[in-house]
């Protein structure tokens, strides 16, 4: 298992963590949404982050793969720091689009409001990416996607549309978008939202195997039961700070900070 | 007023205006298309400049619409024929070069596909805009490049919001051929003018451009609510 | 989806930066745009011919007068009839949704010239074919031509901007009028509080588009003898045959309406930033 | 020999131009053309230029001359050089018969008048009947302002003698109007007739054709090309 | 307490019932998605709907507010019966839009997929109704409506736009704006897939508070801690039937459908 710090742990361990974020803060108009983040996930790690509504969970994942430029901050992807430079207005801003959208194909994103593209099929949205980006051959892609729409359980869904899809089946086709192009590390934002308890064992059992094949994978969740299940570490997110991280089994078993043993505790 | 028409006047064969009329139609789509193609290439790039571009993009791309649909088609067609090829004429004669003429169909489609450009810029900005925006983060989440992003999920999801816009600017495209008139290009207007004039049969020939045009409407407009409904297929329609 | 956002990341606030504060007009490269035009406009005016300029003034602003009469009243009343047209094409019963079919298809589908004609010398002329009419108070409308043209340039709008509309109508997610049908509203409050504010703010970029074409089409009113801005120029350029400068005159002011058009539309656009 | 192009009007203006179905353009002027060329040893092309872009295309050298019944007056003739004039006809009004519109400027008072766009008959009435007319509606083509007139919309026409007296001898004209007579001549508004316009710097070119049109009318030729369109009238004025 | 049957109760319950569906079927083309659903609700009841992705739970609450029109069934609110004709096509379609509209009035419905209108602020979205719908007056709507979004928690959203809202925020304003319009019946669709526990805690608390006003709520969840804890009937359905129903004691404590048993037990 990994061992997890903050930004001061120097080089060595940045060369071997997945992701590494160090010092992230990011600002939309006057108010702050996260004061400061530091995270690093090793290959194979499963980091929870757990957190009340609002506190810049979405924000952070966003941050990762800088869908969102953060206001300061240094993030880097398998010991690649992302090239960022500051604008006069004291923003920072990409400055290698090329190498922005390189890491990018490395890193899926599963988000919260599942953002499937409405003028493919289910198959069309799995295959896109491989076939486009990854350049994929069409069959490969195509039987690639039907193995892991099958596994989510939407192997009679093929060829209907999103707009057609249930919620649950809309996420689990979200999933399977990021499952089919394989990253070497992923970002779930709350990707059990929509799932009833039998589906939600099921993702679970794909995160473990994810992590057994060295997959790293940061996620939002609000279910405490999958985050103590599913994480190797879990994070405590509480108004843009780090309030508290570790092992699920001290998160969970032994919080220190108040407010996270409130949290905890309200959990019905 | 219209006593007596004279439906021989249509004929296809040399006394009859018939032949001249199509062929004076066939020129005017030949120019629509060619300037709406035109159109639609220069409207996706004012578009993405506009969304996309750095300040100075953004901004010329800003003058170029404004100014392109401020300036009558007519006005743009005299300076562009006149003008321009005069001093482009001088300029290449000054470097050696023989002197060219810029042709009628040449200049007129130049001439309408910037005009339509300025417009379909604006078309497509709005229906670009009409994308929610989680499906474009979606795909610059997979890496796509920009182009990518561009080509297959922007360009694709919002087709169905710039269909109706550009539909239009289609139908303004085959109408504004008639400008190229002012440079004696004879295109449908010009002919039937000649025809109505040449005969007094006023009423008879503006009819008669007006069905070829309503054809060329009702053959395009089939086409595109085909593909509207292949681009809409699978999205919700509101009711 | 639950939402729809319009702005996208790359371009944060992109033409609010334009409007917003005086700051953003003194970047530097506005600052050499500005100066080239400056300097373009002062080369026109040094070495060009404006001397007819004093004497065709009054008829200018009258032209003028007139070409935003024909604008304005058009494009207000068209677009009254453009909204039952394009929500009939996307949700009405099918009487109703054929005929504004119809209607759209065949006045977009035929020049503008033509229309107008067939209005002043086809209708125009029939009616002065009866004493009755040449009798009646409204005689002296009839032989006038400015209300055809309004009618031919309304028609014409209603029908363009129907096309728009419809496109607009039909792009509001279902979802968000969905949610305001479950909460009891009526077919039409939906439509007023939810479809159309959606709708209309969907086709703004665009309308401005189609109100500037309008500007531009407002000179064939000069085929049927009105007089207005541009009916004025060709008068100029006809009794003084300059070529260029009554024309640039002409572009000038079209540029100012259509500058001020923009502009005003980009700000309605631009009030509510995550409209879509 | 040289070549030049012959510009004239793309919208047609019989007797003097008109094309037929085929493109091919005949006419009073086309005949003139054509005898013109002769006498200048030069091949010619007749090109159909649109009004609007005639005098831009004759000055950025797309045409040569424009021989389309285009009148010399002083306001042209400081864009471009004007020969001697090749033919003149009055202008007069024809009026409603239920009117009684005459050709001065009391006469006119209360009418509505019509006058074709870019004529000299334009420039005429701006300038002596605007002021006492109750309106003066501008047409695009003569043919428009009659019909007008005829269906009663208007009350006079100012235009071309010649060109109205084909209308006013038909029958619909005969039954709604009549022919009131010329209006008073004033040469620097109605020009001193119709030349053919050149660049101005083509002063070589223009001693060839002010002594072949001279050549024209005095060895009779003049004469054989009205004849077919104009019997008897001479349209070369005084 | 009340009682729960299907169709077979007659009419004197049906009178009492808040919410009463027979029969209902739904197909979407050739699949029959509904396959004949029955259930009553009186006042005060909370009826949990469980059930697999894709079982039918949407559409079976959209069918109750006629956003979905059943193949066929009846469907009754307060003893109100929807006017649903015939079509020739043999398919059931509204007769009678003003009754369904002053029914709708009275029934709130929170989206799965929230449906905030964006081009209201939040306050804009809570308002809208009561103002435009009910004709309360604009002062006293944003007064109630304050008072609404301070209970949920966005007293300082107000006047963000939803697409500034983070997940669980664009829930918890949705929320709102069925609570402000006070109905007698309320439909929830995973009112709090998007939540952390502390805010499910604070829904419930406010589903037993409106339980109590004798309001009647039909709500869809996944989280069966919830089900247990709020609901006075829980329904399972399964593949578009109702497989079981009863008290939560005994669905949850002693379920006798084998389908029912493993659904609960993958519980984590
Ligand atoms: N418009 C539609 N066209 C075709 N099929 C549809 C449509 N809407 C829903 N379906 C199908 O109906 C089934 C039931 O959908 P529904 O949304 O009711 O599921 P659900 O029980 O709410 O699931 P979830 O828990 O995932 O939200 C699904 O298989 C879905 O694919
Ligand atoms: N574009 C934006 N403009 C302004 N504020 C924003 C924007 N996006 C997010 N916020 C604010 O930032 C804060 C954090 O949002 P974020 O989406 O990260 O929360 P979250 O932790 O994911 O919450 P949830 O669990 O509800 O999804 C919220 O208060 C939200 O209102
Ligand atoms: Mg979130
Ligand atoms: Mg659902």
């Amino acid at each position: 298992m990994a061992e997890f710090g903050d930004c001061a742990d120097g080089d060595q361990m940045d060369d071997q963590a997945a992701i590494h974020v160090e010092d992230l803060h990011k600002r939309f108009g006057s108010m702050e949404v996260l004061k400061g983040v530091s995270l690093t996930a090793r290959p194979g790690d499963v980091v929870a982050v757990i957190g009340g509504s609002g506190s810049g969970k979405s924000t952070m994942l966003r941050c990762i793969n800088l869908l969102e430029t953060p206001t300061s901050g240094r993030i880097s992807i398998q010991g690649e720091a992302y090239d960022l430079r500051t604008t006069r207005s004291g923003d920072l801003e990409i400055a290698d689009r090329q190498q922005v959208q390189r890491i990018r194909a490395h890193l899926g994103m599963v988000f919260q409001s599942f953002n499937l593209w409405p003028h493919r099929t289910v198959l069309g949205n799995v295959t896109e990416v491989p076939v486009h980006v990854l350049g994929v051959s069409r069959e490969e892609a195509d039987a690639r996607a039907k193995a892991v729409l099958e596994r989510v359980g939407l192997g009679d869904k093929l060829d209907a549309w999103p707009a057609q899809l249930s919620g649950g089946q809309q996420q689990r086709a979200a999933i399977a978008r990021v499952l089919a192009v394989e990253p070497l590390a992923m970002l779930f934002d709350e990707p059990t939202s929509a799932l009833d308890p039998e589906l939600v064992g099921e993702v679970l059992s794909v995160i473990r195997a994810l992590a057994e094949e060295k997959r790293t994978m940061i996620l939002v969740t609000h279910e405490m039961a999958f985050a103590r299940d599913v994480a190797t570490h879990v994070v405590y997110l509480k108004d843009g700070r780090i309030e508290e991280q570790g092992p699920p089994e001290q998160i969970f078993g032994a919080p220190s900070s108040p407010h996270l043993q409130q949290f905890i505790s309200s959990v019905t | 007023m219209t006593e007596g028409i004279d439906f021989s006047l249509l004929a296809l064969d040399a006394p009859g205006w018939g032949g001249a009329l199509l062929t004076g139609f066939l020129r005017s789509v030949e120019l629509a298309v060619g300037g709406y193609a035109l159109g639609i290439v220069i409207g996706i790039i004012g578009a993405i400049a506009k969304l996309y571009g750095g300040r100075v993009t953004r901004d010329l791309a800003e003058i170029y619409t404004i100014i392109i649909r401020a300036v009558p088609e007519l006005v743009l067609m005299l300076l562009f024929y006149y003008v321009g090829t005069d001093l482009a004429n001088r300029a290449m004669q000054a470097m050696g070069y023989a002197g060219f003429d810029v042709n009628g169909l040449t200049a007129g489609i130049l001439v309408i596909g910037l005009v339509q450009g300025g417009y379909a810029t604006e078309v497509l900005r709005g229906a670009i805009r009409a994308v929610p925006r989680g499906q474009i983060e979606a795909a610059h989440a997979f890496g796509m490049s920009p182009a990518k992003v561009l080509t297959r999920v922007t360009l694709p999801a919002m087709t169905p919001h710039a269909i109706p816009g550009m539909a239009n600017l289609w139908m303004i495209a085959t109408k504004d051929t008639a400008l190229l008139a002012v440079i004696g290009f004879s295109e449908l207007t010009l002919v039937t003018r000649q025809a109505a004039s040449a005969t007094r049969e006023y009423f008879l020939f503006f009819i008669s451009a007006g069905v070829l045009y309503l054809i060329l409407t009702l053959v395009s407009n089939y086409g595109l609510r085909r593909f509207e409904k292949h681009a809409r297929r699978g999205m919700d329609a509101a009711r | 989806m639950p939402d729809i956002d319009i702005a996208t990341p790359l371009a944060p606030a992109s033409a609010k930066t334009m409007l917003h504060g005086l700051r953003g007009f003194f970047l530097p490269h506005r600052i050499a745009m500005a100066l080239i035009a400056l300097a373009a406009l002062a080369a026109m005016i040094a070495y060009m011919d404006w001397s007819w300029l004093p004497a065709y003034l009054p008829r200018l602003w009258s032209g003028l007068g007139m070409t935003m009469i024909m604008l304005v009243a058009s494009v207000g009343i068209g677009f009254l009839f453009a909204l039952p047209l394009g929500l009939a094409q996307v949700a009405g019963p099918w009487p109703l949704r054929w005929m504004s079919l119809g209607f759209c298809t065949v006045v977009r589908g035929t020049p503008l010239l033509l229309q107008m004609w067939l209005f002043y010398f086809g209708l125009g002329s029939l009616f002065a074919q009866f004493p009755e009419i040449r009798e009646s108070w409204a005689w002296p409308y009839l032989r006038q031509a400015w209300p055809y043209g309004l009618i031919a340039l309304t028609v014409s709008f209603a029908a363009y901007e129907g096309e728009v509309m419809r496109g607009a109508f039909a792009g509001v997610p279902a979802g968000e009028l969905e949610a305001a049908r479950a909460f009891g509203m009526s077919r039409g409050k939906t439509f007023r509080r939810v479809w159309f504010p959606r709708a209309l703010h969907r086709a703004l970029p665009t309308l401005a588009g189609e109100i500037i074409l309008q500007l531009k089409s407002t000179p064939l009113v000069a085929t049927i003898t009105v007089t207005d801005l541009y009916a004025v120029i060709t008068r100029v350029r006809q009794s003084t045959f300059l070529t260029y400068e009554p024309l640039l005159f002409l572009v000038a002011v079209y540029l100012c309406l259509s500058g001020a058009l923009t502009i005003f539309l980009r700000w309605m656009e631009n009030r509510i930033p995550s409209g879509g | 020999a040289e070549t030049y192009k012959v510009g004239i009007s793309a919208e047609p203006y019989p007797p003097f131009y008109q094309p037929d179905s085929q493109g091919n353009w005949s006419g009073w002027e086309i005949d003139f053309i054509k005898e013109l060329c002769d006498r200048i040893d030069a091949e010619c092309v007749v090109t159909p230029v649109a009004w609007e872009g005639i005098i831009p295309a004759l000055n950025t050298g797309k045409i040569d001359m424009i021989i389309g019944s285009m009148g010399i007056t002083p306001e042209r003739a400081k864009q471009i050089a004007f020969s001697d004039k090749y033919y003149d006809t009055p202008t007069g009004v024809v009026a409603l018969k239920t009117s009684d519109v005459q050709p001065t400027p009391e006469g006119v008072k209360g009418a509505y008048l019509g006058t074709q766009s870019g004529s000299i008959q334009e420039n005429y009435v701006s300038q002596y009947f605007a002021d006492s007319a109750a309106d003066v509606r501008i047409y695009q083509t003569l043919d428009e302002e009659l019909q007008d007139l005829s269906a009663g919309r208007i009350d006079a026409v100012v235009g071309d003698a010649l060109a109205m007296q084909p209308f006013v001898d038909s029958d619909a004209g005969q039954a709604c109007c009549e022919y009131r007579g010329a209006v008073e001549n004033d040469p620097d508004v109605l020009g001193r007739g119709v030349g053919v316009g050149m660049r101005q710097d083509s002063t070589e070119l223009l001693a060839k054709v002010n002594a072949a049109i001279a050549d024209i009318r005095a060895d009779g030729t003049y004469q054989k090309l009205s004849t077919p369109y104009f019997g008897d009238v001479d349209i070369f004025g005084e």
